[in-house]
């Protein structure tokens, strides 16, 4: 089992012709994920990495009865393109790009709260479930199947964490890159309910990061309704306040909200354990296991 | 994006708010001719991003051309919570018998604007918002709609405000949201919006703050960037397009992706050592960029080593070690000492290009970060 | 029994201060409406006819615990008016005004949608349940209690029509003016699933008139969802296509939609007689009770 | 309100929606000098509010002088479906290799905007409608957020339009709707937009109409009205204030209240009738709204006999009763017969003021109308 992908799903990639959107088409597919069709205006009929291109996201859909999509779309068209897959509509959209403007992104999750469309991103490294699918960026030799859920805002902070579970033999039913944008579509608590509802997920690791509120979110969520066991992972403990570290909603207010050791007192409240190091994170889910 | 007090009046100005009649001076003289013209008593603000201002003596209210002279010749040129100070606004004093604020913000938690008022305005709102948050009025804007005229009475009426001056707070207030909508605002404040005898109100400081990300629809205020940029490093590192964020410690960083840089950073002080920078050079960096990011990190005197960490996604391996060799061939000696450890795609390649003269390798993340305290500690000492 | 109001609903006049706001209070005072509030920017703190006035909406409904307005704010501060009321929120908005712009009530629509809140009207007469509460500018004096459920698009014909009801003995349980917009909030089918609900309502009246698709819609509706016996009636017969009678929403279109022949077949054929006459409607729902 | 087609065009171009160039002339010598000066070939088209100008012999293309001034003499003056034309537009004649249809309207089933697009333009759009329904792409707008980009793009492509196209053409729609929802309009329309062998789009007819509710925000779209209005009794209404359609019959009239006033019309025809206008005095008329009433349909020379129905809510019997009194003193002899109904509100005190000299009084609706019918038919036989 795994949550959100598997080898049934049937994808559409926004932006296929662009470079980014063509190269990892292409790695997607070695994958093994089901990419059907591509979507860019005006670049309909024409073909990439064997995949038919349409002008629009709801005709690819329609034509290729797909349901995700995968956006490598600029940002200045971003917002756009995903109120087009909310539109189309799809199940699922994954949106990779990074950079897109804050009030877009509060646009678009206004309308996608209304939808039944599950929003993973902006500025993510995608979704895998290990051997079935991947929709995004991620590599996917890092990851090996099993049951532990992976929850995480930051891309190479996930693989360095994948790759110390995986030196231990500790496989991956769905991992999921929710992005580091201080507006994005599913959170901790949407990824959290997932793995949860998930038989086939044993335990879930959160990578969460300085910024918002979520990590506290998510932890008092976890406490009232997980069962699942849950181990943490907070990076930004050394970050100054007022500086953005990197992803735009990496950053400790100036009024010392979003610090790391809000986040980790909360996760650990709510019996989380919380590493110090990537290693020490997957040590705690080998004792869970 | 943050602009200046003088930009952001300038932004707000032109979009109807009233402000004090002023004018910018990058030397006493213009200072001093700035305040004749304008007419005492005047206010003298130093131009710097730092909160409080005022009581790191930044501001001063002076009467006559001797205390202009004096203020200005004390302000411009001191160094203000390690900000230098080049320009002073010169602004006239209003007489104000109450003062408010107003904001506008992204409230990320909920995912949507939020505009604020407060009776309480001309001191830290921050402070008010931990001491007695009721004392602001928050309206959660709905994004698809915009403010309605409505939220902004509700926001001023809910605050308490005197209903003499209500109408008017509202009307700047719907003119501060809207423009913090189409300029593509983070934060925008007015803080304190004065208010005077005669029930007039005008903005007599401003907060406006960019989302960078925006900046490409917004090119006038763009052209702004480099006008309120400070730090010679922070520039160079605009320039280069890397996220970069200098800080005390003496341990350079370089990594990819903002998580795991994070990470090496939090790694870095957990083993006893203090991170010098963040540095992230994002996804699919080639040789020239690894040769920037060394270069931004040795340009830095406060770095006694420096730690490479990448693992790579898009990133591949083999490209950061050939660009890692060939920006350190360069050097007839090593300026600092580096450690390198690569993992993901191309890593083995990668360990195998490196030339182990020039860096020294770790084959984990712990392992190369105690490596560069161990190195840096022995450099500092 | 009724629906929407009755004896316990505490309503909030907005636009009290005007002179039609005041005019309006007064009149549903006397027929024994609980005014608890009127709502006018900038001039809270005030009184009219010995109710208090608020500066905001939400304060009227917070500390006087309504939980219904009437509106009778000029049409170019209409739309913000009800807006207002949704985000107060409360339960039944009663919106008098007419001339409100149609683009204006297609965002106040769209927003209702999401809500809980009723919206009856814009461009309507109000609704009225006889001997307990009026919303709005109906002349209570013609109405009578009893088990007859009224629904009109027109103010006056909703008079002549109860008038002829009540010359016959037959009692209304609520009569509900919908409005003559293009746009307006409780349409037929909302008010025919509230009159069906309603155990105290034996027959129901629609009043409908040219011009849209509603008495289609109501026809199919009370077909397949609607137990109590429904009599009709269609103003307009005699109108052109393409001229405006009156009603902003009131208009036969160019290409022959909305005409007074269609509405009367689908509602004859969902089995509702649809009278000549006004008297001819009275008739019909003496036959039914 | 319906703007004229060189109006509507007029205000496509400010936005930036290509039109061919055009002059409007009011004689045939405006009409042939505009077309020297434009250059032929050139369409001359009648500026009246008809639908299929063409067929009916409003638009004629002309290729030299002679050929203009006959049809601008032809057209001007001309009678084109009960319309007086007293303006041509002259306009540059397009070359074009295929018609589309764009337009924006209120889907009032929906409450929402709709937009539209065909690749069968240049035909009656409301005939494809019916015959082929496919053949129209729409796409419903969400209010909140105005129309996405990707709409505009997904109702070109779905109507099947050419890749070639497809862009300018989304454009242009984009546009149409951002002026359709800043200018209120109620419909616009661009049928033909033409698409020349270079694959330029151009807009060959135009048609706006503006929500009369709305004009008091678009002051001058308003100041058009005037120019606009063709008939002299609908513009009489105008002026009073009343929601007046003339119509064909001979019984005149008067009510307050759509509902009421559309089934008094319905009661004539009912009764064998025919009924002249639709007039109504709205909600709480006085007297001098009364006889303003009466005035305009004493105007109408069709009307042999008037009925006046009010139920009184708002509107009071007695006060329209000495409203009809006052109004029909003045005459020495009562242009047409009056029939009075009053009911409701102060209806008693009404009837016992009414002047039973002057009017006829019936008590119930049927037989006022009924009444009515006689009498008219008495006059006209």
């Amino acid at each position: 089992m795994s949550v959100l992908v598997d080898e049934d799903t049937r994808v559409v990639v926004q932006g296929i012709t662009g470079g980014e959107g063509k190269f990892h088409t292409e790695q997607m597919l070695e994958y093994g994920t089901d990419v059907v069709a591509g979507a860019v205006p005006g670049k309909g009929g024409q073909e990439v990495a064997g995949v038919p291109v349409y002008d629009t996201v709801s005709r690819a859909a329609r034509e290729e009865d797909a349901d995700a999509s995968v956006l490598f779309v600029p940002p200045a068209f971003a917002a756009d393109a995903l109120f087009e897959a909310l539109d189309a509509p799809l199940d699922l959209v994954v949106a990779i790009t990074e950079g897109i403007p804050t009030q877009d992104m509060s646009r678009v999750y206004r309308r996608q709260q209304e939808t039944d469309t599950y929003l993973v991103g902006p500025n993510c490294p995608g979704v895998i479930t290990p051997g079935e699918a991947k929709l995004g960026i991620l590599p996917g030799n890092i990851f090996s199947g099993g049951s532990v859920g992976l929850i995480s805002r930051s891309g190479t902070l996930t693989y360095q964490v994948v790759d110390n579970l995986t030196e231990r033999g500790l496989g991956q039913s769905t991992a999921i890159g929710i992005g580091g944008d201080p507006i994005i579509g599913t959170d901790f608590i949407d990824a959290l309910e997932l793995f949860n509802a998930d038989s086939e997920t044993d335990a879930v690791v959160m990578c969460g990061e300085i910024g918002g509120e979520d990590e506290e979110d998510a932890a008092a969520y976890i406490d009232q309704h997980v069962d699942t066991p849950v181990v943490g992972f907070i990076a930004g403990r050394t970050a100054p306040p007022g500086k953005r570290m990197g992803h735009a909603g990496a950053i400790v207010s100036g009024s010392g909200t979003g610090t790391a050791e809000s986040k980790i007192n909360a996760l650990e409240a709510a019996g989380v354990p919380v590493g110090d190091t990537p290693e020490e994170v997957a040590d705690n889910v080998s004792d869970l296991l | 994006m943050r602009l200046h007090e003088y930009q952001a009046k300038e932004v707000f100005a032109e979009a109807g708010i009233p402000v004090p009649d002023a004018e910018l001076a990058r030397t006493v003289e213009e200072a001093v001719a700035a305040a004749e013209e304008i007419g005492y008593p005047v206010a003298i603000k130093a131009q710097v991003h730092v909160g409080g201002r005022g009581k790191a003596g930044g501001i001063e209210l002076v009467e006559n051309e001797t205390e202009a002279r004096e203020a200005a010749d004390r302000i411009l040129g001191m160094d203000l919570k390690g900000f230098h100070v080049d320009r002073v606004l010169v602004e006239d004093a209003v007489n104000f018998v109450n003062e408010v604020y107003v904001g506008v913000t992204m409230d990320r938690g909920v995912g949507r604007p939020v505009a604020m008022v407060s009776s309480r305005g001309g001191v830290n709102i921050e402070e008010v918002a931990e001491e007695d948050p009721d004392a602001i009025a928050r309206e959660h804007i709905d994004p698809a709609f915009g403010m309605h005229d409505f939220q902004a009475r509700k926001a001023v009426y809910d605050a308490g405000l005197d209903r003499d001056v209500a109408g008017d707070v509202a009307s700047i207030l719907t003119t501060l949201y809207d423009l913090w909508e189409e300029r593509d605002g983070a934060d925008a404040e007015i803080n304190p919006l004065m208010v005077t005898a005669d029930d007039e109100v005008i903005a007599a400081d401003a907060v406006f703050n960019i989302d960078g990300d925006a900046l490409f629809r917004q090119p006038d205020l763009a052209e702004l960037e480099d006008e309120a940029a400070e730090d010679d490093l922070e520039a160079k590192a605009n320039e280069y397009g890397f996220d970069y964020v200098r800080l005390d410690g003496n341990v350079g960083i370089i990594g990819n992706g903002a998580g795991l840089v994070m990470t090496t950073l939090d790694l870095v002080d957990y083993y006893g050592g203090a991170p010098a920078n963040f540095l992230d050079i994002g996804g699919g960096a080639k040789a020239e960029r690894v040769a920037n990011a060394l270069d931004m990190v040795f340009s830095d005197e406060n770095v006694d080593a420096v730690v490479f960490n990448i693992f790579g996604g898009i990133t591949r391996g083999d490209e950061v070690a050939n660009g890692i060799n060939s920006a350190l061939e360069q050097f007839d000696d090593i300026p600092k000492p580096v450690i390198v450890r690569l993992a993901g795609t191309k890593a083995e390649e990668g360990m195998e290009i490196l030339n182990t003269d020039l860096v020294q390798v770790e084959a984990t993340l712990e392992d190369a970060v105690q490596a560069a305290v161990a190195a840096a500690e022995e450099v500092d000492s």
